[in-house]
């Protein structure tokens, strides 16, 4: 099993959340980061001094899927949040483990 | 003096006369002949000045907390909050206890005679003593005169708050404002608006509303303090925007509407006067919100709204010596240059000379204050829409009394300021430690969190 | 007009006939026999007027920029502040320099005579030309009168800002309601309160505060607006919901509590009339709040605050109108009337009709007001609890009376509307680029945030 | 007064015999010798009153949701500014359909006769009968007094949302609220200010501005409501900080601004009585603040905002029966006492009693209520700086007197409340269910949420 | 050493923190996320128009726990957070390559 | 490929940012925490009640670097976030099994 840790654009959420539910991939969890890259910040000037806001807001979403649907969650992705701007976000996977489902103890593949 | 029986000069009654004094000094011609009997209240009078009183009480708690609590790090907007709240509470005691006498006591003063109580009351009316029921103050109630006076003698240290945001002690703070109200709020308060004798007053400075008195006084009260103190750590190279500036927004707004109370009611009457106050104020408010607005988007691109509510905050102040004095034209005047000349003072100059002035109470009260005292001698004017300058003045002298009454109370609150914040920090410390400042004040001097969010 | 010495009519003093005047045209009655001495001026009155000016301004900064503040996303929270803050400026000249002459100068007016100057003022009294310090409008000096309605002028394209929230430039909507200010709200606050020979006043037409001058107006504005701008991105599809209903609860009660300014306020003195407008005022706006929040209760199965809250507003609007013709029991009706059929307006009308009013100023101001201008002619009569009809009319007279009111309103104000934004449209665009909307108006038009949390 | 023949018992011209009345019993004093023609009316009391309804408005919406909404869990935001929003909609139509005749009917009322109507007035003035245009109340409108008093009467059950808030069914709070308004307000009111023949008033008791009426009654149904529901889930094992105290300090805020037109409102009069009542409510709410910041900065080594804030309230309510009784120094003497007596009442008696009165409703409103009404007896002394006490009294049995008050007010209210509360419960039940806590009320109420982040 | 990712609601995470403790792990990170998953969001109405509120507030708590008691950490957690209800969450493992305690440069398993 | 986790003290990230920008690394996602662990929270005291704030703020940084430089950004950010009082943090390393670049699919090193 595999962690697709996705940092978009948060305008990207309805999207990917579409994608992968048209995957079948029916469970996610997002979080506000802010994010730090090739894209610049900008600056904000109050009373006439610049702030530089260096980070910009992105949203995390991470999904943990199967070995077999993870590649073509990560193209379902890809295709989801890309706008071709940099700043467009990346997808990091990470192996797993092990999952569990709180409320029936099931574990594996079918706990997803 | 409140106690001589001459109801002659009472509300609207005589009409010129009053205007004439009230163009001199707006306050104070209302204190020489005051009658004490009950025929002489005016319900109305009264009327617009129990509200001003709740006006002015609300630009501070919670107008002025919100303005500046906005423009602060979350971490520190208690300690902003707490501020503004517990100078209420303390100056409110300091005055009814002695400010109150130091300020209005007329003992031993008479027109053009120079002495000590031309520069500071006596203690005649310490404890309220004779404030009964039934005094009055021109057509309105002693008591009602104490506590109007009061929200202006509260407002001014909370202003100079806005200096030293973000690093002071709050016991500190306390200190030194107490200190500062009896030595510095009184005495000024007293030579603009004491009457006849009083220092302002016989060189026929015009202060109708407080320009002097409040804002030249707490702007240059905040300088001294942001010089003293220092600059928060990590200013100028990590500048944090302000958390809030939807708070910020919304207590300018207080202000604003505040400000009628603080302007209007600075004609101690419901009258022409009072009207015509309320009118130039909201002319130059406007005028300077939309100036600042206007040279903001040319020279960054990009119109603000911190840009345009600290626009109205400086007409605001640039209009208050002048409300009584100058016609809408004129305000319009006031407001366009007080907002291009605080743009300066907020955005430039601060930078230039290097001092961190957190809240930019120098920079906006003390700029726009200087700049409406020097601008009320030019429009007060009636060729140019005024209600006339002081007795005898042309707009040379009347220009040069208003330069006198600003150098006094510079120069004396200035050196004044210096010496109790040096003895506050002698005795206690004026700046918390390095990890208090770092950690936020609300958690670090009042154990609390200005926002929580359940985890 | 304000000239004349006539000073029987002033005050409470010849009560009968002022109250039919008032039954008739609310404000427009003070207009016709002002006195221009001071002698004429009361205290109390005049108190009372600069308090209602002072309401009037706090229900638009902050009270309507944070009821609407509230409603939008964080990402454009500032941007509906700065729209409330710069109309607030930029009005406040206009007003002044020619919109208070446009409005009020009754230049070449005359009873049952139709001519330009029923329509529209002339520019005699542009830039305040004659309101001096003793000038009068009935007992409260002139300035206060002009500062006064200036509040109106301000909150009515406020009111519109509603509609197009989110998606306007902000360059656009300046020139927008610059021109509009002009060409639209000056002509019909003249037809309804200019006295004597004005358009609507010879009907009969009764608004007492405001009715048709300011939430039909605003109403139909809003409504065009929305159309032309289209839609915002993602609508209806992705809705969001409000950031901070907070925020918005907030603005609502400021706008109730204001809302006694502008319709106790509208009586221009401290009297009988006003007192009743307060009433009136007060359980009209309680009655439409407790009917949305029943209505809501049974249809969606809860009462919201959202819910309850815009009740409030409905009532606020209708009774406006009403609110110097119209007893306790009158207001009862109208508030449970309003409140369910804004209910409608803001709910299913829009649905069904596909267009995106963002924050319903049509469906509460346009509907709200146009149920509160025809409801007046019912509940006005004194069968029904009210103070007596416009001179000489019946019920059906009043009501043929009010919809010629509404039905000129709406047409001029939609055909005005329409061109004055298409021109716009031609000349700058009216609405921001798509990638612009997408990151927040806050952000693109303004270059901050409202609310920053330190990463 | 502007024209009236009749001067005897308008405004400040009869000092004496109204300063008598006054110090009474405040309000009553107005009502008895009421005239109704038109003549009797003072613009300048008519302005005040006016102002006052908006302020005393204001201190519920939004000031106490404010207040009380910063306090709870943001889950429950919302669910506090709903009941507040709902109460003042609902009490307004039950004020006006047989509140205000249920309190202010004085028909079968005769002095020192101790029959129904000593407790409860009639219902000759249900749905306002005979409240027209012209019906005045001493000086002023009845149409004012009316909604004046209406915004008392709304008050009250909004500060008993306190003790419940977090658990309490939207709809059970709706209906103990609307019969305790009736049965217990509106009673306790009438005893209190219903004029010759009252309970009250003929034994003398003195609360000018509402300490028995609407803090004691308040916080005693607060206390048995708190007991009644039980504790919050949770409470005390896992404490959640206030989501906001910035919004609480904003409320206090307001709450203290807005006072000034509960207290010096109660004169129903721009006068000296207004004007010293404005003063002492002042001094006295500085003084509580101060004490209590003290206190706490030396019981727990640091002041606090949330302590400040809450020892104003405690001022607040405080000299609320005593503000048109006692002198700035006795105003002084109630804030320090005051301050400290109900940071025990918030702080120790609470937690040591076990009960969970959430937003400590009872803790201030009751205890700050008892001290204020006992101390009035004491601090009203002449020989205490005070106006005087009732006539024939002495400190002694004004004590005594004050003494009656209170008790009455407890056990009726008390016993009345639990009643009411135990009727409801069984009728529809009193608290949500227990996952309707845990995910907060605003979601399983009112199916909103206060705060919304797009993610 | 492995990273429990548990994703729980809210209300769970008292128990969930006193379950650890009682296993002697003292260490946790929390944040607030948002979940989409089986337990479905819920409609709120705003003047008639209805929002889908699709994600439900979620917390994630991580802790990094020694191989050793990973497996009865597991079963702690489970037991804490669950209610039996659909929405429980679930508890992502993934192995830990190193940890360093940061102000004293300890590792492995004695700097969690 | 390596995730570096690391839980700071927020004001932290400044130096953090830096030292890992000296180091060639150009991307980051931050967001804010709450850590529970040694370093014990405090009581708040509103109204003579005691609150217990159990956690303290933090912010997590997410660091993808490759193998190469993993040490050594490790060592920077040690140096970087230390005050050497209780409560610094920790940084968890997990492995990384392929990052994508969104905008452009590269993947692998050359997408971090
Ligand atoms: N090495 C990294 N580790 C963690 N997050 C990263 C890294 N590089 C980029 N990111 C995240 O990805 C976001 C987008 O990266 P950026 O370099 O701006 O553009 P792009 O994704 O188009 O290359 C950043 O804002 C940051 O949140
Ligand atoms: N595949 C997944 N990847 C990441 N998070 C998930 C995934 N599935 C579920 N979650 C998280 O777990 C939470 C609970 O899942 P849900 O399906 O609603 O119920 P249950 O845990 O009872 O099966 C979701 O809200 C989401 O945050
Ligand atoms: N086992 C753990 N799992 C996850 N996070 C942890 C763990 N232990 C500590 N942390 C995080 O590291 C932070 C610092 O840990 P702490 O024990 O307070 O001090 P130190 O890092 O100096 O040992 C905690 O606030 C928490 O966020």
């Amino acid at each position: 099993m595999k962690l697709l840790k996705c940092i978009v654009r948060p305008s990207a959420l309805e999207k990917v959340k579409e994608a992968l539910s048209a995957l079948g991939v029916m469970g996610m969890t997002v979080s506000e980061v802010k994010g730090y890259g090739r894209q610049k910040g900008h600056k904000e000037v109050y009373r006439g001094a610049e702030y530089n806001i260096d980070f910009t807001p992105k949203l995390e979403i991470e999904v943990v899927v199967g070995e077999a649907i993870a590649e073509r969650a990560i193209d379902a992705i890809k295709e989801a949040a890309t706008t071709g701007n940099i700043g467009d976000g990346k997808i990091f996977v990470l192996p797993v483990d092990q999952v569990v489902r709180i409320r029936t103890g099931e574990m594996g593949d079918s706990a997803i | 003096m409140h106690g001589s029986p001459d109801p002659v000069t009472t509300g609207h009654r005589s009409r010129s006369r009053f205007r004439r004094a009230l163009v001199m000094l707006g306050l104070a011609a209302w204190l020489i002949p005051g009658a004490a009997h009950a025929d002489g209240l005016d319900s109305g009078d009264t009327a617009w000045m129990l509200t001003s009183t709740v006006l002015v009480l609300f630009m501070t708690i919670p107008g002025l907390a919100l303005f500046y609590g906005g423009l602060v790090r979350a971490k520190n907007v208690l300690s902003v909050l707490m501020q503004c709240f517990a100078l209420t509470s303390m100056v409110t005691l300091i005055w009814i206890l002695w400010g109150y006498s130091l300020a209005f006591d007329t003992t031993g003063m008479e027109a053009g005679v120079l002495n000590l109580s031309s520069f500071v009351g006596g203690l005649e009316k310490a404890l309220l003593r004779g404030v009964g029921i039934d005094a009055l103050v021109g057509t309105i109630p002693e008591t009602v005169f104490v506590t109007f006076q009061l929200t202006f003698a509260i407002i001014t240290p909370a202003l100079i708050a806005g200096a030293f945001a973000e690093r002071m002690k709050f016991s500190a703070m306390m200190l030194f404002m107490a200190i500062w109200s009896t030595l510095v709020y009184a005495p000024i308060c007293h030579m603009a608006w004491g009457g006849d004798g009083a220092f302002f007053w016989d060189k026929g400075v015009l202060d109708f509303a407080g320009g002097t008195v409040v804002h030249i006084n707490a702007g240059i009260a905040a300088l001294v303090a942001a010089i003293l103190l220092g600059k928060r750590r990590g200013y100028p190279e990590t500048l944090i925007p302000p958390h809030s500036l939807v708070l910020t927004v919304v207590g300018a707004s207080m202000l604003w509407v505040g400000w009628f109370g603080f302007n209007a009611g600075s004609a101690l009457a419901a009258n022409g006067t009072a009207g015509m106050a309320m009118l130039v104020t909201q002319v130059a408010t406007a005028a300077a919100a939309f100036a600042w607005m206007l040279v903001e988007w040319v020279k960054h691109g990009k119109p603000s709204v911190l840009g345009i509510v600290t626009g109205a905050v400086a007409g605001l102040v640039a209009i208050t010596p002048a409300s009584g004095s100058v016609g809408p034209m004129g305000a319009i005047a006031i407001g366009l240059i007080s907002g291009c000349v605080c743009f300066l003072g907020a955005t430039s100059l601060k930078h230039k000379l290097g001092y961190d002035d957190s809240l930019d109470a120098f920079g906006v009260h003390g700029v726009g204050g200087i700049v409406g005292a020097l601008l009320t001698g030019v429009f007060a004017g009636e060729s140019l829409g005024g209600q006339g300058l002081a007795e005898g003045m042309t707009i040379g002298s009347q220009l040069a009394a208003q330069f006198v009454g600003v150098l006094v109370t510079v120069v004396y609150g200035a050196v004044m300021s210096y010496i109790i914040l040096k003895l506050v920090d002698g005795f206690i410390g004026l700046r918390v430690a390095e990890d208090e400042e770092d950690r936020g004040l609300d958690i670090s001097l009042h154990n609390e969190q200005g926002y929580y969010s359940e985890v």
